[in-house]
Formats: C-alpha cells, structure tokens, sequence
C-alpha cells in the first residue's frame, strides 16, 4: 500500500480541521476512547434533543487517522437520530473489518469512505475505528441512563 | 560495510525495490544472528531432551547444555555462582518473581519502595501490586527534564523506611544511563535492597554485578541477539535462599507429601516445570557473538552510531529530542517527537521507506506523563547498524510533515 | 520403517556403532521434526519484530504469527474463541497461573480442593500452596491399584463444599485416561470448576475443550513436537474475564499511573512481557506436522505400538506393569519396575543398548507412594516409535539383572 | 563408557551386601539421606565411642549404586575415628569431583576406588556421593549436639 492512499488530502485536510473541537456546555453525554498501546486518547461529547444528536465535539488528541476518523465522524453524525448514528457506526466498522464490501452500501459513508485503506494496514485499524467505537460507547451510555445523569 | 550486518539473515534481505530493512527498533527487540539460530537447531537435532531427569545420556547432555549456558550468562555478568543465575521466560517474569517472591515475604505496613519514574512497566507495576498488598507506600525518583535521576532525588527519597529500590540500569526511553553504583551506595546506607533492570544495559555494556553490588539483576535474552522465551534472574545467594518458590511443580521439588512439599536448592527452587534447554542454549550463542564482538568494541561502536545519530536528529527542521541530547553516559536509544506529526503517523511513514522505528509509550506511561509528552518516536541501534541506516532515517524524517500538515504536501 | 521417523534429525542419527537410539521417554519431552525446526528459523530471518508494538510492516508480521498461532491452537483443541487461548512458557505456568489467579481470588476457608493422588506435582503443590493461602483443604480421589480413578471416589469425594477440582486427563504415571467427563458432570452437580491437565492428552487424541466443556485446560509445545519454552492455558472466558493477571509489566496494561493500573483484555491481561513468538510458531508447525498425520491415525498408531509394547513386557521375567495391564482407556505410558533391580540402575543399563526410558518418581511422589512403589521405569511411545525399539527395549531388560544380581552374571 | 566398568563385581557383591542392614540398638547418632529426584532414600545410624565408630547401620533403600556405596562405606568406617571418618569421605568426595587424582592418595579408599568411574557417569554421580554425603551429615550433628541427645 502506498502513503499517498493512507494520507489522502481528504484524511490530512479533516485530521487539521477544528469545526467540531469546542467544549459543549451542556453534553447529554460524554465518553473517553483509548488506544493504549499509541496513546491516542479522545473524548465525544454529544448534545441530543429528542432523539436527534444535535452537536458533537471532540476533544484530546491522537494520529492524523484517529484525528480524521473522528472529524469526519462528528460531522456526519451532526443531525442524525441516534439509531441512524449507531447504524452508522456499525457500517463503518464493518467497512474496516470487510465485513461490508458492497460499494453501494458504502456509499453511505460518504467521507469516510476515504478510510476504506487502512483495512490493508492492521497496525492502523485500531486509530481509524476509535471515534467509532466510542460513539458506540455514547449511545450506550445514553440509552441505559436515566435521563440528564449521564455526561 | 558493517562488519556484523552478514550474520544476521533478516538484515540482509532486500525487498522487491532492492531496499534493506533499516532496523532501528534493537530496544524492543534485535535481531538474531546465523550463529544463534543454529545452535538452537543443533541442540534440537542432537540433545534434545527433558533435562535433570533422565538416567540416559541424551538427557545428560541437555542438563549439561542448560547448565553450561547458565556458567556462560554467569561468567558474562560477573556473577559469583551459576547458582545465582536463574532462567525465567522474560525480563518481566524475573521481576515478577521478585516482586511477588521477595517483595510479599519481606515487605511490611509502612514499609517503602522507591522506584524511579522512569520504569519500563514492568519494573513498576510488579511493585504497585507488591505494595497494594503489603500496605506499603510506593515513593518515586522524579528525573530532570532530560530524563536523568538528581542525586538530591535518591538523598531526599531513599530514606530509613525504605526496603526497597527498583531502578533500570539504562531506560528504554531516553537512553539515561542511571548510575547504579551510587543508587546502590545509597540503599546501603538505609540498608535497602536493590533490584536494578538490565534490560537495556547488559545487550550494550559491560557489567559486572559483583562490582556493582547489586541485589538483584534483570535481563532479557531476546534483546541481546538471543531467541525469545529467555529471561535472566540474578539474585544475591542469601536473598534467594530465602526466598520461597515461585512457579510449583516440576524439578523445583524436594518432597511431596499429601498435605506439604519442601523445595529443591537453588537455581531449582526457582525452575519449576520444564525448562528452556533450546533457549538457553540459543542464549549461550548469543553471549558467544557477542564476546567474540567484544562488549567494549560493541559500547564504543554504538557511541559512535549514537553520536551520529543525534548529530543528524538535529538536523531535521521542527524535531525535539525527548531526553538526553549529548552522548554522555546514555545507550543508544533517543526518543524524539516532530512537531504538529503524531509519532504513529511518524513510524508509518517512515515505514513506507523501509524504516523501523517504534512510537508510542514505550510501556513507560508514567515516565512520559512526568516528562510531559503523549507518545514519541524512538530509534535504537545495535551493533549491526550503518550510518547509512541513520542517514536513511533522517531523509525520510524531513518528508514526514509534508504528508501530514495539510497545505504543505 | 515407521513413516515419521525420517522427519526427526535427532532419531535418524546413528552413534558409532550404527545404532539408532530408541526413545521412549516420549512423556517428559518429545523430539522435534524438520519441519518445526524450520518454521522457527524462517519467523527469524523474515518476520521477528516484538509484536503488539511496531507500527511498521516487520511488527505486524510478527503480531500475525503469533496471533495465528493462537487461531490454530484455538481450532486444534475446539476452544470457541483465539482470546480463551493464553500462551504462557509451560504446563506449569499455566496451572500455577490458575492456582494463583483463579484459586486465590476465588478460594475462601473452609472451601475444598478435590485433587487426583495420580497428579503431576504441577497440578498438585500449586493446589497445597493455594490451600494453604486461603485456608481451603484438600482432598484427594484416589485411585484404585491400575491407577484408575474409581466413580465412587467422585461421588463421596466432589460435594457441595468442593468448589474445584484439578485432574490429569491422562497420567504421566500410569497412561490412564481418565474419565474427565464423569469428572466434569459431578463437579457441575456442586458446582465446581474443574482445572484439566492436558500435558499427556493433547499430544496422544483428539481433544474438544468445548465439548467436554473443562473450565480451564492446560499443556505444553514440548511434549507436542513442538520447542521447550511454551505452554498453553484455555480457560471460559468469563472466568479468565473475572481473574486478575499474573504477570505484571508491558503489553497487559491499559493505563499505568502513578498508583494504580489498569489491564488489557484477553488474552493480553495475562501476557505481561514480551511472548516468545518463535515458540508460538514453532508450536503451530507441530500442530501442522499433527494435523498433516491426523490425529486419529496418531491415536491408532500407538495404541497398536503400546499393544506391542505391553506384550513385549509381559514376555520379560521379573517384571511387573504399574498401572493398567490392558489397551483400554490408556495412552502409550507405561511404568514397570524389575524385581531386585533399582529402575535407575536399570535405565543406566538400557541407555548402554541406547535406549532412553525415564527411571525415578516422575514428579509424582505422592501418587507412587499411594501406589507403593518408591520408583518405576517408564517406556513412552509416540507415532515415531517403530516396533523395533520396543523389540530392543525387551531384549535389554531381559538382560539387566545379570549386570545387577550377584550371582547371576 | 562399558557397563563393566561400572557394575564390576566389587559394586555388585556390595549391593547386595546385607552386613550393615540391620537396626542399632543404641545409635549415637542417625541421619537421613536421599536423591528426591531418583528416589534413592537411605538412612545411616552410628555407634560411636571415645570418638571411635563402633558399629555403622544402613537401612532403607537405593539402587545398586547408591546401596553398594554405602556399604563400602559402612564397611570403611567401622573402627576409625570420626576425624578419620570424616577425612575419608572428602576424599572420596574429591575422587568423584575429579579434584583428587594421585593414585597414591587414592589408594587408601580401598574397595570405594571401584566406584572412581561414576566420575565419568554425571547422571549417576548423586547415587555414589549420597552415603558419604549423609555420613558428613551424621558426623556433623554428633559434632554441634550436646552427648546424648542425638540419635
Ligand atoms: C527497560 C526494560 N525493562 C523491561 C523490559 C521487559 O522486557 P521483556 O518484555 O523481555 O520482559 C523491557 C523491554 O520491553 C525494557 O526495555
Ligand atoms: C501430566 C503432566 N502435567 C504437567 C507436566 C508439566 O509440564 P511442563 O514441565 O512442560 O511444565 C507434565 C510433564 O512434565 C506432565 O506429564
């Protein structure tokens, strides 16, 4: 695999972006993702009114492909129902894992498609799936508290 | 062309575009030679057998080829007596065994152990388990900025509670050589006992525990050219006769009766099950390679590299060294981050040209934590290093942001 | 000429006499074929790189290799999922890993501890101390005169207070297989987890952890073909979930700070330190070179070798089979002692034909005092064995007591 | 090395030797000796007056080795002085260890020369050094026990 198909001008433009990197003041929810053994290390922060996930902000820090991945998450995700989001993330793992190979279906993912690669890069897996899991991490936090205890 | 670089088959190797792997990643683990991998085979193809045990001959000989590897790690470190020299899977099982076998029989409520914020994990959370459990109080060595421990630190901190002291012999982060011998002046004057990490030192200089006066000295035979499977556990004799058994079974017994057993003397004691024959002796022929190189040419070869390399670290725009940035009193391994590139992203690009270098934590959170950086990279060099290898590192180092910074590229 | 023999170096080779040594101490370490030694070299000179570490390309080859060894043991012994799979250095690791995490963290006084007297110290002294540490008894099944354990001693020995049971699947002793079904149903009656040695099994049949539904199972490469320096540790996953680590250090870590840590999922949490990778490799080549024969046709081979083997015994004056006399229910182990003759005399004199049998107490001290012997002799078959070596195993002991008994020679 | 080399007639005829195989009515003292990994498990009782052993006791059991050893042993002793006693197990300890070697010096361990080529035999060597090691056990005890009180 080649540099140029891992760090595209898509991948580098969203790692640099700062749209979705401002605290929320009032987070329904909040969730830290580790990965260990790289020191990647992000927190998600969703707003959701009525089932729909009005904002989401990213903080910490990680590689330009955890950083990217989660850009592009919080910003496809802006808008969208929890149960879509989740689908959602579902795909994307999917994607990753070539559990989902079906191009029209991935067409979905829009952006993020641009991460399709890093299936081929084991070492990297792992940076391009943490936004993913812990937005799937969120929504389970969401769904299983009472609500506005949880953040 | 270096001189050692033939030995070793994985180095040789050219991929399809004609490139050498440049392998700068010897602290994690190194390469091993022609040498080392036949003798294991050899030991395999004519002496294989459960050692200590059998009446026959074959069996005779994998006892005297376990045995006499354990003469030649003894001899290599200085050691008094083989018997103090005992076989363990990994430098973190050693410090496991002394963590669990010392430690819980010797500390108390209230007691101390100093370990140094520089630890690998493995010397260190051994020691937050010990402690947890005997309610002693673990106290740190905070190093300076560059990773080196003040001697007002060992003064202030290793006081009259003190038991214990865990400290590396050279870290696996910034290269620091601690200097032992006043750690261990130290000790004495509390009448601690000192358990020092020799995992990045005994691959690299010469040491002499008796010299040093070292309780207890770890290693790992996979970072000195050995095969993995293989850790070395030195013990002061009257430290581990005291000490009980760690692994139960096999080899390390006395008696068994329904209700109690007694236990084998040492190194036995310490050696339940079978053990590692093909591996120690893989070891044995590591030690050989290297005593042919010569552990003084070897130190003075990788000054060298080491010169070179920091020399041209320093010329790649927006890089910081994470550590020592001179040659004095450090090992090969410099750490270093680029400004505005994760180290990950660093390792894959640099990958892409063949370089193997290590980024992330090192298994050292809380030394990065003090040092106040996420991750870095690290390149470590051993004897069959070139400067072309170094060279190589730095050109691609100064392309790295133009693939990650956008607006650059 | 038995179709294996030419793939093992070590059993080709003729002394200078032109003889072949015949071995048959199978049960304590096996050799090892070309084809194992080959694949531990070839992850040296092409993949070797500390794994779960590097983000370059030589790193994830060797977290492939390791990992795909774990996937070939998983399928080999039918483990639902390659995380149950925990490699650790031997059998012994891995029942003192369980004795430690397992026992200690879920033994309380007054519990009881019920252990075969035909255990292997390993899976026996881990089990005193654990008792000891937490205030548990134990209480041992005993086996009848053969060696077997009898269903009776289930029934009054495994009750409500028996919360684990440790037994061998197959002695090292005797051969026996015992039933670990019936051991497993009346342990689920009390609700006991039951701790299987695997040792001499899972080299000899087919073995299915799931079906047979064992909490934890454990063996070792080196009596599998594989290298010295690996073991295995198959546990449920919710209760390796709930255990705490063993081994402290890198790579089982999730966060480390200055007080407290945190660990790794499985299997890392109980993988602290580097993992012999060219162990793991090596372990997976014997699984292949097994797999390639089958390990039904293996099972047939030496129940017709151990026939063999029995008969030829018979045939020996002064001699009597400790253990079960028959071909039922037993793998090729077979433990003898000679009237007037000590069974380490006898194996000096059977190693002068160059014939290897293991002579002693076999880390079974009290199994062979229940059984009333001090020591046997032990002849151990496996499908490199040819009917040859057995011929020449009964030739010599028809000789040995003319060497030994005054008066005879 | 040859089998008749080391089952010579003089190993033999000691082994099955039953001179010393039977019990003390008063031992002085009695020490316990084994080889846990072969199974070799002896026990020695001595008689001892004004610094002389009187009478030397084997029992329990060995192989042909370690039994043969120890009646060579026992057969030795008898009438010499604990200092003698115990000057003879050195050398015999030394012929085994290979650090005595003058013939001449050897010479005075009669019968026990038989057993100089288990020096050759590593696997073995524990067999033949066990009666002699138990003897410094038992001649030490005598030693650091106050009369009496030992046995
Ligand atoms: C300083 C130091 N100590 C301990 C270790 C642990 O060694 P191993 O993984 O071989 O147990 C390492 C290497 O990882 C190290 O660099
Ligand atoms: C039944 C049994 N259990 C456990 C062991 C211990 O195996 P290892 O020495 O490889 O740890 C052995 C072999 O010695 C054995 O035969």
């Amino acid at each position: 695999m080649e540099l140029g198909d891992l760090y595209t001008e898509i991948v580098t433009q969203y790692s640099c972006s700062q749209r979705h990197r401002h605290p929320l003041e009032h987070p329904d929810v909040t969730m830290r993702g580790v990965n260990p053994s790289c020191g990647d290390d992000i927190s998600l922060a969703l707003e959701v009114e009525g089932g729909i996930i009005k904002k989401a902000a990213i903080s910490g820090s990680g590689c330009a492909i955890s950083e990217a991945s989660a850009a592009i998450m919080a910003d496809m995700i802006e808008g969208k129902s929890t149960e879509e989001a989740d689908r959602l993330a579902e795909l994307f793992l999917g994607m990753i894992r070539k559990t989902v190979t079906d191009e029209n279906e991935l067409e979905e993912l829009e952006d993020a498609l641009a991460l399709q690669n890093i299936s081929n890069m084991p070492a990297r897996v792992k940076c391009a799936v943490l936004a993913w899991h812990t937005l799937q991490g969120a929504l389970k936090k969401l769904e299983t508290s009472p609500q506005g205890t949880v953040g | 062309m270096n001189e050692y670089l033939y030995d070793f088959p994985l180095l040789r190797q050219a991929d399809d575009k004609g490139r050498r792997i440049a392998y700068l990643d010897n602290a994690a683990t190194t390469q091993k030679p022609q040498a080392v991998l036949d003798a294991v085979a050899a030991y395999y193809k004519t002496s294989n057998a459960n050692p200590h045990r059998g009446a026959y001959d074959l069996s005779v000989e994998a006892t005297k080829s376990l045995e006499s590897a354990r003469e030649k790690i003894r001899a290599f470190i200085g050691a008094k007596k083989a018997e103090d020299v005992v076989f363990t899977k990994s430098a973190t099982e050693s410090l496991n065994l002394v963590a669990q076998s010392y430690g819980m029989s010797s500390l108390a409520p209230g007691d101390r152990i100093a370990v140094a914020i520089s630890e690998h994990h493995s010397n260190l959370v051994p020691w937050q388990i010990a402690a947890r459990a005997r309610q002693a109080d673990i106290t740190y060595l905070y190093t300076d900025e560059a990773g080196r421990i003040p001697s007002a630190e060992l003064k202030s901190k290793i006081s009259g509670r003190t038991k214990l002291v865990a400290v590396a012999h050279a870290s696996n982060v910034t290269g620091v050589i601690n200097s032992i011998e006043a750690v261990i002046e130290r000790a004495r004057t509390v009448g601690a006992v000192v358990v020092v990490d020799g995992t990045q030192s005994v691959p690299h200089m010469e040491v002499d525990v008796s010299a040093l006066d070292a309780d207890f000295y770890v290693f790992s035979a996979h970072k000195m050219l050995g095969p993995m499977g293989v850790g070395v556990l030195y013990g002061k004799e009257h430290l581990l006769q005291e000490m009980p058994p760690f692994l139960y079974g096999g080899d390390m017994i006395e008696y068994v009766e329904e209700q109690e057993s007694t236990f084998a003397p040492l190194p036995q004691k310490f050696e339940g099950g079978t053990q590692n024959v093909g591996g120690a002796v893989g070891l044995a022929a590591a030690i050989d390679y290297l005593d042919r190189a010569g552990m003084r040419k070897i130190q003075a070869l990788e000054r060298e590299l080491t010169a070179y390399l920091l020399d041209r670290l320093h010329s790649v725009p927006h890089l910081r060294i994470i550590g020592p940035d001179g040659i004095e009193d450090r090992i090969g391994v410099v750490s270093f981050v680029l400004k505005d590139a994760h180290p990950h992203d660093v390792a894959t690009i640099l990958n892409a040209d063949r370089i193997a270098v290590r980024s992330g934590r090192h298994c050292a959170q809380p030394f990065l934590h003090h040092l106040g950086v996420q991750s870095t990279c690290r390149a470590s060099v051993y004897l069959y290093n070139t400067k072309e290898d170094i060279d190589r590192l730095a050109e691609s180092l100064k392309g790295v942001r133009r693939w990650l910074v956008h607006g650059i590229g």
